[in-house]
């Protein structure tokens, strides 16, 4: 502990040099933002002059709470990371775990696996083109586009019993087959979804008002984006090639056919054309998949016990680039999993574009890089008040914790 | 005679605001799809508004964590009387997978009072339609 | 006397009005919902048409609070005054007959000033509460009022002029033989954008965008106070209806039925009339996204303004050249 | 370049207004539920044998097991346990159903769990028998 009284965090944040009328708080609690995540944002009559965001509302200790669980019950936790893309994340660190042992997927699995979070896919990209309807005041939109995504999330529910969090990953396999009988109607509906993927590109070409909320706003060079990290559908609007899927194929991207989609232009207008445009390539991929189931078992059941070592696994989420990061002993837990999620690394872009827009364009361009907040908020222990380190098992950084935060708490489990 | 139609706006006009207490999103997309044309909440008056100064029911979802308990409590304050509360999904309710991890609670009703848990992970919107139809028939 | 004073107070006069409020709004919620596949409000009354009574009544019954930094007074008794612009403005408006309850020369002035007394009241209104989003809402609501006030103005003196009256009930009766929206298309068109703009209707819904800035210059209202403010859009949105009826459309005048009695025929018509104008901005609310406040002013002042002018011009040569002149 | 227009939504909308609406009657309609659908947790307690694999596999911690009573086993006395369900924490997963060897568990399709006493969600239906 220095003598010297630490600096408040507003004054480390740089917030000091502003005056309070041009503070406008975006969030926490917001109505565009569904989930809790706070902006500062500095403004001069309508225009944004600087965005300070203040992230950790969703913060849950994950990646903690990860070392003292076994294995298996992981793979549930990592699954709710977000509800959105929650599959992805269950198979990007079921891939890290099965890099550790020396099982071989069963092909069956791996298609099964890639119908799934192709079906994940659709239903994000449709669940972000319905929420830009929304957030750009085109209640209309939105409606539409939520009917349609329900085909979606009916499919889902019938192939894995829930729609949200399918839990259908294991490590080495998939906990269920596809259900008998399914195939025709899957096609049959993705046939549906790519009519009206089709009919909602026509919409946000030609209405004028919708143009003119999305067309040159949240424009970024190329140079830009790859700079600040971009990933996912932020990298691929600018026009640079990046896609997991395609560079380092995972389950069974190597052996269904597709293309990525990417763009020139480079604004708003364009993410919308674009996730419609992937939406439509999924929906694709999975009628491919989908007839070309190959016949198999399911899924190798492994001990729960993993082999010793470290391994790293990544996969395109739709969002972008999910990355996790497995360290094992040789125990019943892990010792160490971290997971980066797209949303952390779209964010720098994202400020980068709010600055010189107004107001108006916060929740259009803010919610572009379609931001999954609870993804975003890991691990980050940083103590600016000391600058003491120290290490800290699980058990007494939870202890820490309750007393911190919950002094009234009760026990905890 | 007032007390009774009272009673009767109350039951059918149930404004709802949200409030995301470190939500996995899960919960939140399926209120959110509650309201769209296949389920359509508004067909018993219930709309999302904006403000917690126009709310009469306060859903929460999510892992009550230390950054939100305080933003919760103060939206709670800020929501007029008569008002109800609703848990909604399993972390709510008690912590659900996140149970132990260091930085949540096990439940919104540590933090203010809760009139109706919903749980499930995240529950079906027809059991969110559920869960508010029971409230309001226990609205007084 | 007292037919007269139950005329003001129950039909066609204050009640009424409020209940076509409420009637409004139903159909608003319900032209959307199904236009969007949903039922929308359908368990309270038939069909849900009790709705918007039931949201009232609830908000009547709850809590009022008041936010400690805010203006009390004004904040306690602006929303009754913001509440009067329009229940007023609805006087002059003839609707079972070709005289209007509280007509006289030169109302339409004073529902001019009334316009403008609303704008007024709803700005300080806004900026009583004080908080940083109203702030912004109040901005926005003042920039706003400025960009439509010009064209809806035009657009209003346009009929005045050809109907050379400045009392509703002179333009309507000037609309005998034809209606007035026939000479000047362009005028109803952008008095419709306008109104649009004056009730925050999507694509205008600017000063109260719910996703930027919560909810506006609402945010800081609860209860009571909510449930009149809500109330006087929808009264607005009717005046607005009414007065477009009988600017543009001739309003309750109609080819006669020799059977139904006149007053009735009259109210029929009115009824017709103002219900299809509702529809068009229904129709219009739903099929658009908000646009941004400069987007706005740059639409009110570039384009509507200059259409509204050419359209006067257009007015005053057939007036000059004896074509088509009113009776 | 397609012609931009205010109100392109338009045909689609009267289109969508003269049709049915999509809504689902659900509270005057039962849901259809597809036949993989996990809602919420059942137990057979014939069939349980208090093995504990349930409670250890559960990743929400729904599971906790409770003494009920002792049984001899050659000359030793071994406690009997059986789980009692914190439903309201359950993230129904599944993996407790595909864990327990004797098939006593089962994911029923009841999914309408709203109550305004957590404790009605504590399903100690194992400790009748």
């Amino acid at each position: 502990m220095t003598e010297d009284k630490p600096p408040r965090k507003e004054e480390s944040a740089g917030l000091m040099k502003y005056s309070a009328e041009n503070l406008v708080p975006f969030g926490p609690i917001h109505p565009a933002l569904k989930e809790p995540e706070y902006f500062k944002l500095v403004l001069e009559g309508e225009k944004i002059v600087e965005v300070i965001p203040r992230i950790g509302y969703v913060h849950r200790g994950l990646e903690k709470a990860a070392e003292s669980r076994p294995w298996v019950q992981n793979m549930y936790m990592f699954e709710r990371t977000c509800g959105i893309c929650s599959f992805v994340h269950s198979l990007t660190y079921g891939q890290a775990v099965e890099g550790l042992t020396i099982y071989e997927i069963p092909r069956r699995a791996k298609f099964i696996r890639t119908i799934i979070a192709e079906l994940e896919r659709i239903h994000s990209h449709l669940l972000w083109v319905g929420l830009m309807g929304h957030w750009a005041g085109f209640e209309t939109l939105f409606m539409w586009v939520w009917r349609d995504r329900e085909v979606v999330l009916d499919l889902v529910e019938a192939i894995s019993g829930n729609r949200i969090h399918k839990s259908m990953n294991a490590f080495c396999g998939v906990r269920r087959d596809m259900p008998e009988g399914m195939e025709d109607r899957i096609v049959e509906r993705m046939k549906f979804l790519v009519d009206r993927a089709n009919y909602y590109k026509g919409i946000v070409d030609t209405e004028e008002t919708m143009l003119e909320r999305t067309e040159d706003i949240g424009r970024v060079s190329a140079e830009t984006a790859e700079k600040l990290c971009a990933v996912g559908p932020m990298a691929r609007y600018v026009g640079l090639r990046r896609d997991i899927r395609l560079n380092d194929p995972y389950a069974a991207y190597d052996e269904v056919p597709f293309d990525i989609v990417t763009s020139k232009e480079g604004d708003v207008h364009a993410l919308l054309k674009l996730r419609l445009d992937e939406m439509i390539v999924a929906a694709n991929m999975v009628s491919y998949a989908v007839k070309h189931l190959p016949e198999g078992p399911i899924r190798i059941k492994i001990p729960p016990v993993i082999p010793a070592g470290e391994h790293s696994s990544h996969s395109e989420a739709p969002r972008g680039e999910i990355f996790y990061y497995v360290k094992s002993s040789g125990g019943r837990t892990p010792d160490r999993v971290k997971s980066r999620q797209p949303t952390m690394a779209n964010l720098p872009t994202a400020l980068e574009i709010l600055k010189g827009q107004t107001i108006a364009d916060v929740p259009v361009v803010l919610t572009a890089i379609d931001p999954c907040f609870g993804c975003m908020d890991r691990m980050s222990f940083l103590d600016i008040e000391s600058n003491r380190q120290w290490t800290w098992s699980g058990e007494e950084l939870r202890r820490y914790g309750i007393n911190y935060y919950f002094p009234e708490r009760m026990k905890m489990r | 005679m007032l007390e009774r139609l009272a009673t009767w706006s109350r039951k059918r006009s149930p404004w709802v605001f949200h409030i995301n207490a470190s939500s996995c999103n899960g919960c939140d997309i399926e209120l959110v799809a509650s309201l769209t044309p296949l389920y359509d909440i508004e067909r018993f008056g219930a709309i999302l508004v904006p403000s917690p100064r126009h709310a009469d029911v306060l859903i929460v979802t999510g892992t009550v964590n230390a950054q939100t308990k305080d933003r919760l409590r103060r939206v709670y304050e800020q929501v007029p009387e008569p008002k109800h509360v609703i848990a909604l999904g399993a972390c709510a309710a008690a912590g659900g997978v996140f149970k132990g991890c260091y930085n949540v609670g096990q439940g919104v009703q540590d933090v203010i009072p809760v009139d109706m848990f919903i749980p499930g992970c995240p529950p079906r919107p027809e059991a969110i339609m559920y869960g508010v139809l029971k409230l309001l028939g226990e609205v007084k | 006397m007292i037919n007269e004073i139950l005329q003001a107070i129950i039909f066609p006069g204050v009640l009424f009005t409020i209940a076509m409020g409420f009637l409004f709004d139903w159909l608003d919620r319900k032209t959307a919902a199904r236009m969007q596949g949903r039922i929308g409000p359908k368990i309270t009354g038939p069909s849900g048409i009790l709705q918007p009574l039931a949201d009232f009544l609830k908000l009547l019954f709850k809590e009022e609070i008041i936010p400690s930094h805010a203006d009390r007074v004004i904040f306690l008794f602006a929303p009754a005054l913001y509440f009067l612009a329009p229940l007023l403005s609805m006087l002059f408006i003839p609707i079972i007959g070709p005289t209007p309850l509280a007509g006289f020369e030169f109302d339409l002035l004073a529902i001019l000033f009334l316009l403008a007394y609303a704008a007024f009241v709803v700005t300080i209104l806004s900026y009583s509460s004080a908080s940083s989003f109203t702030t912004i809402a109040t901005g926005r609501l003042v920039l706003q009022y400025v960009s439509y006030e010009i064209p809806l103005v035009l657009a209003i003196i346009t009929a005045a002029l050809y109907s050379r009256s400045l009392s509703v009930e002179g333009i309507v009766a000037s609309q005998s033989t034809l209606w007035n929206i026939l000479v000047m298309p362009f005028a109803f068109g952008v008095y419709i954008i306008a109104l649009m703009a004056e009730l925050e209707k999507p694509p205008f819904d600017i000063p109260s965008a719910k996703t930027e800035i919560v909810a506006g210059w609402l945010t800081e209202f609860s209860g009571r106070a909510l449930s009149f403010l809500k109330l006087t859009k929808e009264v607005g949105y009717v005046f607005g209806s009414a007065l477009a009826v009988s600017l543009f459309l001739g309003g309750g005048l109609g080819p006669e039925v020799a059977a139904v009695p006149p007053p009735v025929l009259y109210f029929v018509y009115f009824m017709v009339k103002l219900l299809l104008v509702g529809f068009l901005i229904f129709v219009l609310k739903t099929a658009l996204a908000r646009i941004k406040i400069g987007q706005a002013t740059e639409l009110f002042w570039k384009i509507l303004t200059p259409v509204s002018l050419a359209q006067i011009a257009f007015v005053l040569v057939l007036i000059q050249g004896g074509v088509l002149v009113a009776t | 370049m397609p012609r931009r227009r205010a109100g392109a939504a338009i045909p689609e909308m009267f289109r969508t207004m003269l049709e049915k609406p999509s809504t689902r009657a659900y509270p005057y309609q039962k849901v259809e539920l597809p036949a993989r659908f996990r809602g919420k947790l059942d137990i057979d307690p014939e069939r349980c044998t208090g093995c504990q694999v349930c409670a250890m596999v559960c990743p929400a911690g729904v599971i906790t097991m409770i003494d009920i009573g002792t049984r001899k086993v050659g000359d030793k006395e071994l406690p009997v346990k059986r789980p009692v369900f914190e439903l309201s924490t359950c993230i129904f997963c599944g993996e407790c159903v595909d864990n327990c060897a004797f098939k006593a568990l089962e994911m029923t399709k009841q999914f309408e769990l709203a109550t305004p006493h957590k404790e009605d969600l504590t399903m100690r239906k194992a400790l009748t028998k």
